[in-house]
């Protein structure tokens, strides 16, 4: 076809569009968050290295209102990131196959759903909540 | 007006065209193949056949029976020598499709699988779901692209074929896209345009089945064959004629009237039998079937629904991982055009117009009268479906005179000098001009979708599954008065650019030449023979006036002249067509 | 007729003769249950403006020419209903991310370039007679790829990926698919042929995952499976080909 | 066609992958313990005390932990904010993945002087 004055729509915007891809560029946007909190889990290796002084400083600047209030955005963040992951691994993993019938999409993520539950309470015990 | 060269230029993309393309490129690779298509490829309409493809395989069967179930099917209207052909080259045909990447559906021990259709003596339809066409359109679309002799001019429609020296030698299309007009010469054409459902108003055909190849050839002398025969599809849904498979009962389905009873043992096509049983019940052919739906409307005993009367197709007792893995695709159209769950209600269905048996004249190897053109697929008349397909037949046949159609044309091709381009250039002039006549009237009184409604109107009521010579007659009159008001019809668009309005006019001529053809071919066969059944005195089959082909030949500003050709029986003399009980007693015999 | 509403239709125009860029122009359209957003535009064209362009066949969602932006969602237009938007109105446009020809037509040129660049074919060092018969190939092994198989060709896909759109060069969802559908087609040898264009940043690299494509396909072909199996595959060729002397292909 | 160059996106999908897996299933809890739960005080009062954290670090498996979530946080989230910047109209090409995968590279360098080389 040798179309002539074909007319591009420009993608300008394209976000905006549509609530699929709101939640994708919200997906991508908690890098953000996540990015800054390895920043605050290196300070915090740093400070230990330094110190108790430094690490008295670390913990301080974490129980400041600012921090718990970042802390609360880094929080959602990383829930909704991990509720996006689980949700397209099917995808990226070659199909299982067990006793001939193929295990759905949602009981893949239904169990990494379970493996991050546990793995929450697993470290929340091991930190010492009573 | 631009100028492409070429060895054979094919006309038309679907599963007949591009296989003839292959076979092209493949047996002749020093040719050129240019494939003129007005819709790319894989939106032709073999993409909606859904059954399957026929072709001998199992150990139970033989070929003879596949060409007794085919030459009785048809009512004895087939050349038998071209079934004889037809039958022993489908299985390598498929089996070709097989390795270029069909998925058929398989065994468990991976042999690929095959079912009962309707009007064949045992299971020989091979099929890949319930989108057996589909996956053959796709298959033999994504293979043809590995041949670089191949190329393509897709959404360029053919408008007219040049013809000079009594020979075929190209044709001009539009390139939809931008409107302008290109003169495809070649040494041959191959036509594969499909059928003409659309001439009808409830019908299974895409848009695009206009009948444009077959007013092509006919406006240039070709006699159109046996145009009357026309297949009304038993299983369609309402008002839309959307398609749901003759597989649905091959793999078990039952038809039931509003009293839940199975209507088709009233039909001579009993006992009632509770699994799929050749020839019996449900897989009974399609013109009878579709016959007995018309009595049951007569009776009163069909259901009423929003678009029209119906009858229930059941296939809840078949099971969901039965459905699921065997008919996903009318679960899904269930799903979508009814709202239904077809795994737990009956699918409201029947007749549509479905396939048109006739079609441009050919001889057994596809060469028509025209030397230089070459038809196959569903737009022409090879002689294998006679008075009334059978189902799985037509698939095969794209694939098995596709190839043929190809071969011939390319060895046509070789021998031919190069077309002498000024020659063929003023005929192109002249078929531009008359395309461009319509776009540029400026006094139309009509409005193009009148003069369209009007004539699918007339078809569906004048050529119906039962006809009678005043119905006819009327349809034929009227018809006459649309070619006169298509000659006044006033487009919106004057534009040229994609301009789908003026090429649905062009289309409607087609139509309305094929529909005459049709009309006039059904009017003059005075008796009732496979698809074609009359209700008035000619209301049985008359072997000693009508064994004969009807020919439909074009007349300018007049309706076509009818005459006659002979069958080509060769070793099945005629006998009365038997289903049900009767077949099953007479089946035995013949195979004894 | 019983039950008959009206609904506004608004469709994008664009004559490439006349217009520098495309409007919207209104229609009001009765319907019943059971006219699809396509029996609309065909009642506009029959009765209201001719001159009104979309493509359309099969009226039964498997030729996949008639997909169309409605409200901003790619759908096919045979299977959308009217009455699925009323008594809202529905504004249909051309599918996203391809060039418009005019109306609601596309240029679909890119898109059939990529599905050849794939090599959609069986690839075979020995091709096996007709002769013998066909390849054997168990129900497990055609589950591998039937899915894959399954692609109409609609473009759905295309307009749902902003990827596509960003940058064309991107080979895109279903030509993707169709490459690993042959890739995964246990009667395919080829892999190795179409893994540099897999490896490439026109290939699956192109693709972050946005998983709409997989929303809209009318055919569950899930495409974004197929791309990111892709990416797994690329991943292990990009490191095995150090280890193997076939470059990891085969793995 | 032109012949095709082969990507090196495997590197970094491969790290984003694994980024992404400790994103998704570490992160969220520590986070919360981190974050939420120490200063809000819902933990014992020992919790992440100077002492624990040093032995923590100071052990193999411990240093290792912190490194591996440290380094793969930065792989997942700096690829994913390269390729944001594309999604947005914003062609960084390679200075987008200089600059990226650069901070990636140093944050990972910098976990691993700090834990691995530093005497505590």
């Amino acid at each position: 076809m040798s179309a002539r004055n074909t007319y591009v729509r420009p993608m300008s915007g394209w976000y905006r569009r549509n609530p699929h891809f709101l939640a994708y560029m919200l997906r991508e946007l908690t890098a953000v968050f996540l990015a800054g909190y390895a920043g605050v889990l290196l300070a915090g290796v740093i400070a230990l290295t330094r110190g108790p002084d430094a690490y008295a400083a670390f913990r301080e600047f974490l129980s400041s209102p600012l921090s718990v209030g970042l802390h609360v955005l880094i929080f959602i963040a990383a829930l909704y990131n991990a509720y996006t992951w689980f949700k397209v691994s099917p995808k990226a993993m070659p199909p299982i196959v067990l006793a001939g019938r193929r295990i759905p999409d949602r009981v893949i993520v239904g169990s990494q759903l379970v493996a991050c539950v546990l793995v929450f309470v697993a470290m929340l015990l091991l930190a010492g909540m009573s | 007006m631009q100028v492409v060269s070429t060895d054979v230029a094919i006309i038309g993309g679907g599963g007949a065209g591009l296989r003839a393309a292959i076979a092209i490129a493949e047996s002749a690779p020093e040719l050129n193949v240019t494939l003129v298509s007005k819709v790319v490829p894989m939106r032709s309409h073999t993409v909606a056949a859904e059954g399957g493809s026929a072709g001998v395989t199992t150990e139970v069967d033989t070929l003879d029976m596949h060409f007794h179930d085919t030459v009785a099917g048809g009512d004895w209207l087939c050349d038998q020598d071209v079934v004889d052909y037809f039958v022993s080259r489908c299985t390598e045909e498929m089996i070709q499709l097989e390795h270029w990447g069909c998925p058929w559906s398989r065994q468990s021990d991976g042999h690929t699988s095959v079912r009962n259709f309707g009007g064949m003596s045992t299971a020989r339809t091979w099929f890949a779901a319930d989108k057996t066409g589909f996956h053959m359109l796709h298959t033999l679309f994504q293979t043809s692209m590995k041949y670089p002799a191949i190329s393509r001019l897709d959404e360029y429609f053919a408008c007219d074929l040049l013809v000079e020296d009594g020979r075929c030698q190209g044709l001009l299309a539009i390139e939809v896209a931008t409107g302008d007009f290109v003169r495809v010469e070649s040494r041959a054409v191959i036509m594969a345009t499909g059928g003409a459902g659309r001439v009808f108003r409830q019908n299974t055909n895409a848009g695009i089945l206009t009948g444009d190849g077959m007013g092509m050839a006919y406006r240039h002398g070709v006699s159109l064959r046996d145009m009357e025969f026309v297949q009304y599809h038993p299983t369609t849904l309402p008002g839309s004629g959307i398609l749901i498979t003759e597989g649905c009962r091959g793999e078990g389905g039952y038809l039931t009237n509003k009293d839940g009873n199975r209507y088709l043992q009233d039909y001579a096509l009993g006992p009632v039998v509770t699994e799929p049983t050749p020839k019996t019940m449900e897989l009974g052919p399609r013109d009878r079937l579709s016959q007995a739906f018309w009595h049951e409307q007569q009776k009163g005993r069909t259901i009423t629904t929003p678009l029209g009367p119906a009858v229930h197709l059941e296939l809840m007792h078949l099971g969901q991982r039965k459905l699921t893995e065997r008919l996903p695709f009318i679960m899904e159209l269930s799903k979508t055009f009814l709202g239904i769950d077809a795994a737990k209600q009956a699918i409201p269905v029947c007749p549509s117009v479905h396939y048109t048996m006739g079609g441009i004249a050919a001889d057994g190897t596809t060469a028509t009268a025209l030397p230089g053109l070459y038809a196959c697929g569903e737009c022409s008349s090879v002689g294998i479906h006679g008075a009334n397909r059978l189902g799985s037949n037509s698939l095969a046949e794209l694939a098995v005179f596709g190839k043929l159609a190809g071969e011939n044309a390319a060895a046509f091709a070789r021998e031919q000098s190069p077309t002498t381009s000024s020659s063929l250039q003023s005929a192109a002039d002249a078929a531009e001009a008359r395309a461009l006549a319509i776009l540029a009237r400026q006094d139309g009184s009509e409005r193009l979708a009148s003069v369209r409604d009007e004539m699918t109107q007339t078809m569906s009521d004048g050529i119906g599954i039962y006809r009678t010579a005043d119905g006819m007659q009327a349809t034929c009159d009227v018809l006459d008065g649309l070619v006169d008001r298509l000659a006044h019809v006033q487009l919106d668009d004057s534009n040229r650019a994609f301009n789908t309005e003026w090429l649905a006019a062009i289309e409607l001529g087609f139509s309305l030449d094929v529909a005459r053809a049709m009309a006039y071919s059904a009017l003059n066969r005075r008796e009732s023979r496979g698809a074609h059944v009359r209700l008035d005195e000619y209301d049985e089959r008359d072997d000693h006036q009508f064994l004969k082909h009807t020919l439909a030949t074009y007349e300018a500003d007049a309706p076509p002249r009818i005459a006659y050709s002979g069958v080509n029986i060769t070793r099945l003399p005629p006998a009365e067509r038997v289903y049900g009980a009767a077949a099953t007693a007479t089946g035995d015999a013949a195979n004894a | 007729m019983p039950d008959r509403r009206e609904i506004d239709i608004e469709v994008m125009r664009y004559n490439p003769e006349t217009d520098s860029e495309p409007y919207i122009q209104s229609f009001r359209v009765p319907f019943d249950e059971d006219t699809s957003v396509l029996m609309g535009l065909q009642y506009i064209k029959d009765h209201l403006d001719g001159s009104l362009t979309f493509r359309w066949s099969c009226r039964m969602a498997v030729c996949g020419s008639c997909g169309k932006m409605v409200n901003g969602v790619p759908k096919l237009s045979c299977k959308a209903f009217l009455r699925d938007y009323y008594p809202g109105k529905l504004r249909i446009e051309p599918l996203e991310h391809f060039p418009i020809v005019r109306d609601l037509a596309v240029d679909q040129t890119d898109f059939l370039e990529k599905l050849e660049a794939v090599k959609p074919w069986i690839i075979r060092k020995d091709e096996k007679p007709l002769s013998e018969g066909t390849y054997l190939q168990t129900p497990e092994e055609v589950s591998s790829y039937l899915q894959f198989s399954s692609c109409i060709n609609c473009l759905l896909c295309y307009s749902a990926c902003p990827q596509y759109g960003l940058d064309n060069s991107f080979t895109g969802p279903a030509a993707l698919s169709l490459l690993h559908r042959y890739n995964a087609d246990s009667r395919d040898e080829g892999k190795s042929e179409r893994m540099p264009l897999v490896n490439s940043e026109e290939g699956v690299w192109g693709c972050t995952l946005v998983g709409y494509c997989s929303e809209v396909c009318p055919k569950q072909v899930d495409p974004a499976a197929a791309v990111n199996r892709g990416k797994v595959n690329s991943t292990m060729d990009y490191f095995l080909r150090f280890l193997t002397p076939r470059g990891g292909v085969d793995s | 066609m032109k012949p095709m160059k082969r990507s090196n996106e495997p590197i970094f999908w491969s790290l984003f992958g694994a980024g992404g897996v400790v994103a998704s299933l570490v992160a969220p809890a520590l986070v919360f313990i981190t974050g939420l739960a120490l200063p809000l005080g819902l933990l014992g009062p020992d919790a992440l005390s100077y002492e624990r954290m040093l032995a923590l670090v100071s052990s193999l498996p411990g240093a290792l932990f912190l490194f591996v979530v440290i380094s793969l946080l930065l792989w997942h989230t700096m690829h994913r904010i390269n390729h944001s910047l594309h999604d947005i109209g914003i062609k960084a090409g390679l200075g987008g993945k200089v600059i990226f995968y650069g901070l990636a590279l140093v944050g990972t360098m910098a976990a691993a002087y700090f834990l691995f080389a530093t005497p505590l």
